[in-house]
């Protein structure tokens, strides 16, 4: 087997579970995949329909990505069973550098994904892991039990819901601002993926409370691997420098949550 | 290595009345979508940047997936995704006083689109030059005109028609002989060639059964093409006295002194971005100095050229 | 794997009245100078032999250096060095009786010689077919015919009027447009396609400043074309329904079942013979079974053209 | 540096000696053939000129190559001084394989060339070394001294030449089967390299007594790399399945001494 990452294995699909209606999860096996770090990414080929990049949620034996339904080809890999096929290629991107200590973990929706393998890590780690979740609803909540085992007993999980319907009533970053007004904890880092208007929140917070960053971002990608300029924000490669960046990056990145750029490079206001 | 500025006067190009620090120029289609990355490149080293090839209208480009790694080479289908001309050149805006001429490459399905670029940048100070691309070889409508020299002459009229910049042309290797397509740009008027744009290709996935891209053909760029596009620039230089922009699986500063032999007066650099990074713009810099100083060659004007000694 | 009879049924080929073994043909240049080496060439596995081109005279060839590793691929400058027709069908007499067809691959530099070796080869049965190289990047007065449909028409309509055996037609890449070319083949009457021949490049050591080859110019081959190879095959068996024999770069099995999914009725080997020895015949056989009977395919006509379907 | 043995080094010629009037001896430092074996040969890019396969003569620190004058360039060769340049590609070819015992060794002219490395080794290895060397006159010998350094005190070296200025009056393949018939040697092996009429002798001679025999060939060559059939001597290609033979293979290959190949293919008498 060859170890350019950017070749592309056919993988089969040995397991597909629906997480809630709108997110399930794939798993698969690839060598490769299997090495990836916390918060590095691959781009999955769709096969026949597109290729878009996701984060992996599982690092192991076993690897998955989990995937919230938001267009097509993202409709397209949930109409997909066991046994059927996909492309890979990756891992990609820098992932998270693990801080040992107090950390905080802010998800939004199915950022969660890409936080996933890091709880999992920082937890061997043997960090005080507080978690901040923000969902929709109640019914949109997945992977809570993983998360928790995770945290257990040296951190916390706080749950926020757009419409109260489990937990904090509110957005995440909401109650992320909240319990920091509260406990004044000190983090040693902030971890936090989720949509940019989230990102920008967090980060705004963590700008004020002097609380150091590592935030996931995301971008149109094509190439991955640092070419073809699609994904650029600010100076940066989304897929080649990121997806993974800190305050002195976000700092400039103004466009950070204000808007993104489609496949042709047009602004598109978030 | 940090001092770009002492190794300057051995490396430094003059050409289309434009100082280019050293010949080391972004290829275009590489990143070059935004200002701000861009902005990095310069600051990474380049001698020069030419940008996204930028037509009259947004352009979303070809599905994914459209760019594959072979080892050799790369295979990309982009399709021409680009913003339009009007919102780029909003994007560029932020882009003065740099130290690198900045090159706008851009394309059209007719002259009529020519005549309204050429008139749109003509005022548009930011930009030294222009690159025009007319040799894509997976875009309908595009890849045509680099096979046809009455096309190409007449592109390249109308555009220095309405155009008051210096305009390089960029070349395309799928054709029976490029030295007859380079005559029908000078013809037309060009001030410069760039040789060469990708190559033709595909390439199946055999696990599937499909072609690995979207857009099923694509172009091969990366080393695989290197030795295709040194006999471009060598054959256009043999037979042309017209400055050549070399492009094509440059990697190394070997490969750099291997298309200024072969004729070229600077060069552009695309794939190995991918897996050198933009560190490699000063990497190859050093290793040109290097050359230079240990082969007692004062600057690469000494080398351009070399290899058609008789 | 000794065994090459028991997959027979699996990758045998029947194509032009002629039945192939497997689909594994040694590439016209490599090696078949004489005789006692095609025959070993076969005894290794290989499913047909083309020979070195050979025109109505002898010919000594480029000087040397002729062949150029660049590691990606080989860059070659033979120039059709052969003992001429009359002495090399004396070479050949020996080899009947062979598991394998033997195609004499033939060039010619006006349609009256192509008469006379017409004439000459139609007795002539060691031979089963014939391949009309057209497509020699680094000849002149042969790398100019594959560019010109014309003369690629009128030329094998020469020799098949002259010759009573199929007529295989050798195209070249460095043209604008390979499927035009190969419609001309077919109205001419070629019986089958080869594609590719190697692709017009060359290399310079940048130590002395000069060409690497002596002759300036010469043809890549190798790992480095494949992409091209493939996107040519695919190009033309999506066109035109001809039998088209896939070349460029064919290096392991996986590339094989590549070109046959592009379209191609069997495949020629030739470059990687330098790296892999005359035990790759046998290698890739064993791989191609290996594909087969892991997918759960039948044969390899299971797979070819599939890269087609929409 | 590249361990690819096909990429062409431009290496400066450090060292020129003048054997004799048709002979000379080049030398220059490459890393790839100081790792060669013994009956090795390179392709050397006499620049601008042509390209040619040589034997090592010695392999070490510094290499060599010893070239006899014999057209265009060979002699643009031997108009070469220290400080000029050439081209090298390898080490190609087999080599030949080292036999501990009782060995002789039969060199025609430059064809000791190609066995002085050989020579080198099998006194390392402590071998019994009986060399007979054939040379036109006393006027071609060259590197004697090296030979009876290496053979010395286990062995014997003989001479014959065309002319009898020294030695045996008469071709070295005569001396060999007078030396032979006299002495009744049982010899481990013969190596032999030289021209092919008297290598064919040899290779008769070792038939009849019945003597293990590597004979290194020579054949016209361009790729060097296997692939072109320029160099084909029966159903074996000099420069990758030799240019070392054995009497097996030997036995398959009617026409040596009889005719070589010429660039174009053609048969020509020797
Ligand atoms: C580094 C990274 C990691 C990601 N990880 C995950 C993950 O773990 N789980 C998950 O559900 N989603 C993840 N995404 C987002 C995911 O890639 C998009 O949701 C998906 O591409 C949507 O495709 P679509 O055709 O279904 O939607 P569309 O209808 O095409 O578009 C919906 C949204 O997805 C974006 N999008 C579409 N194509 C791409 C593309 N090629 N690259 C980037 N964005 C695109 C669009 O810009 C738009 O904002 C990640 C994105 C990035 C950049
Ligand atoms: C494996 C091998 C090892 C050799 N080692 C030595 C050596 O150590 N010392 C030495 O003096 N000679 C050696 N030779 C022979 C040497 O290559 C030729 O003498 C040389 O190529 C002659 O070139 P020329 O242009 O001077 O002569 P030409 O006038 O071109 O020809 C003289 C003779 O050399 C032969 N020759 C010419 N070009 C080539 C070529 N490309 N390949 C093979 N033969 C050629 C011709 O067939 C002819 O027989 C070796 C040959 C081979 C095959
Ligand atoms: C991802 C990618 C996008 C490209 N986009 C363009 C483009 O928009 N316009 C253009 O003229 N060439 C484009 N090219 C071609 C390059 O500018 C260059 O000619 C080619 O890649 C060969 O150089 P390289 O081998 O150094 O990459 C693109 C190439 C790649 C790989
Ligand atoms: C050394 C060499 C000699 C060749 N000679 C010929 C030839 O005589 N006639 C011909 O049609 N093609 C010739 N070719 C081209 C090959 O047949 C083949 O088309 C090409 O090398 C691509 O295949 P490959 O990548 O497998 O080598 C030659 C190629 C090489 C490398
Ligand atoms: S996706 Fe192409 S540069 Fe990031
Ligand atoms: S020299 Fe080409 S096969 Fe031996």
């Amino acid at each position: 087997m060859s170890t350019n990452i950017n070749f592309r294995r056919i993988v089969k699909l040995v397991r597909v579970v629906e997480e809630n209606p709108r997110v399930k999860t794939f798993w698969f096996k690839d060598a490769l995949c299997s090495k990836a770090k916390p918060g590095q990414f691959i781009m999955v080929w769709i096969i026949g329909v597109d290729e878009i990049p996701l984060s992996l949620s599982t690092i192991g034996d076993l690897c998955s990505v989990t995937v919230a339904k938001v267009g097509d080809a993202t409709e397209a890999m949930h109409r997909l069973k066991p046994d059927d096929l996909i492309g890979v290629r990756g891992p990609y991107g820098n992932g998270f550098k693990i801080v040992k200590g107090r950390v905080a973990v802010v998800a939004g929706g199915v950022g969660l994904a890409t936080l996933l393998p890091l709880v999992d890590k920082l937890k061997d780690y043997g960090c005080w892991i507080e978690v901040f979740l923000g969902f929709r609803s109640k019914h949109d909540v997945f992977q809570l039990a993983r998360v928790e085992r995770a945290v257990r007993p040296n951190g916390a999980v706080m749950i926020a819901t757009d419409d109260g319907s489990i937990g904090f009533k509110g957005l995440v970053s909401e109650l992320f601002e909240t319990h920091l007004k509260r406990s004044k904890p000190s983090y040693d880092v902030v971890y936090t993926c989720g949509p940019p208007a989230m990102i920008r929140r967090v980060y705004e917070l963590c700008e004020a409370w002097n609380l150091k960053i590592q935030a996931s971002l995301e971008a149109y990608m094509k190439c991955g691997i640092g070419i073809c300029g699609s994904c650029c924000i600010g100076p940066y490669r989304v897929c080649k420098d990121g997806p993974v960046f800190s305050a002195p990056q976000l700092r400039k990145m103004p466009e950070l949550g204000l808007y993104k750029r489609g496949p042709d490079g047009v602004k598109i206001p978030v | 290595m940090t001092d770009l500025a002492s190794i300057e006067p051995m490396l430094k190009v003059e050409t289309l009345g434009l100082r280019f620090r050293n010949p080391l120029i972004l290829a275009a289609g590489i990143l070059g979508l935004t200002a701000p990355i861009l902005k990095r490149v310069i600051e990474s080293g380049a001698g020069g940047v030419v940008t996204k090839s930028i037509g009259l209208k947004p352009r979303k480009g070809h599905p994914n997936p459209t760019v594959v790694d072979l080892g050799f080479g790369l295979l990309n289908s982009m399709g021409l995704p680009n913003p339009g001309l009007e919102e780029f050149m909003k994007e560029l805006e932020t882009l003065r006083g740099l130290e690198a001429p900045i090159i706008l490459s851009i394309y059209a399905f007719s002259e009529d689109e020519l005549v309204e670029i050429g008139r749109i940048v003509s005022d548009f100070n930011v930009v030294s030059a222009v690159e025009l691309n007319v040799s894509c070889p997976h875009v309908d409508g595009i890849s045509e005109i680099a096979k046809n020299p009455v096309l190409v002459e007449s592109y390249v009229q109308t555009l220095k028609r309405h155009l008051d910049k210096p305009v390089i042309v960029k070349l395309s290797p799928n054709v029976s002989d490029i030295v007859r397509i380079a005559e029908a740009a000078v013809d037309g008027g060009a001030d410069a060639l760039t040789a060469i744009n990708t190559v033709r290709a595909m390439s199946i996935d055999i696990e599937v059964g499909r072609p690995v891209l979207a857009g099923i053909f694509g172009g091969l760029s990366g080393p695989a093409i290197r030795p295709i596009a040194v006999r471009c620039v060598y054959e256009i230089t043999e037979s042309l006295n017209v400055p050549v922009f070399g492009c094509g699986g440059i990697e190394t500063a070997h490969d750099v002194i291997e298309f200024l032999m072969a004729g070229a007066t600077a060069v552009q650099l695309g794939s190995v971005i991918a897996r050198g990074g933009l560190r490699v713009f000063k990497r190859i810099l050093k290793g040109l100095r290097d050359f230079l100083e240990e082969r007692g060659y004062s600057s690469i004007d000494e080398v351009r050229g070399l290899a058609h000694r008789r």
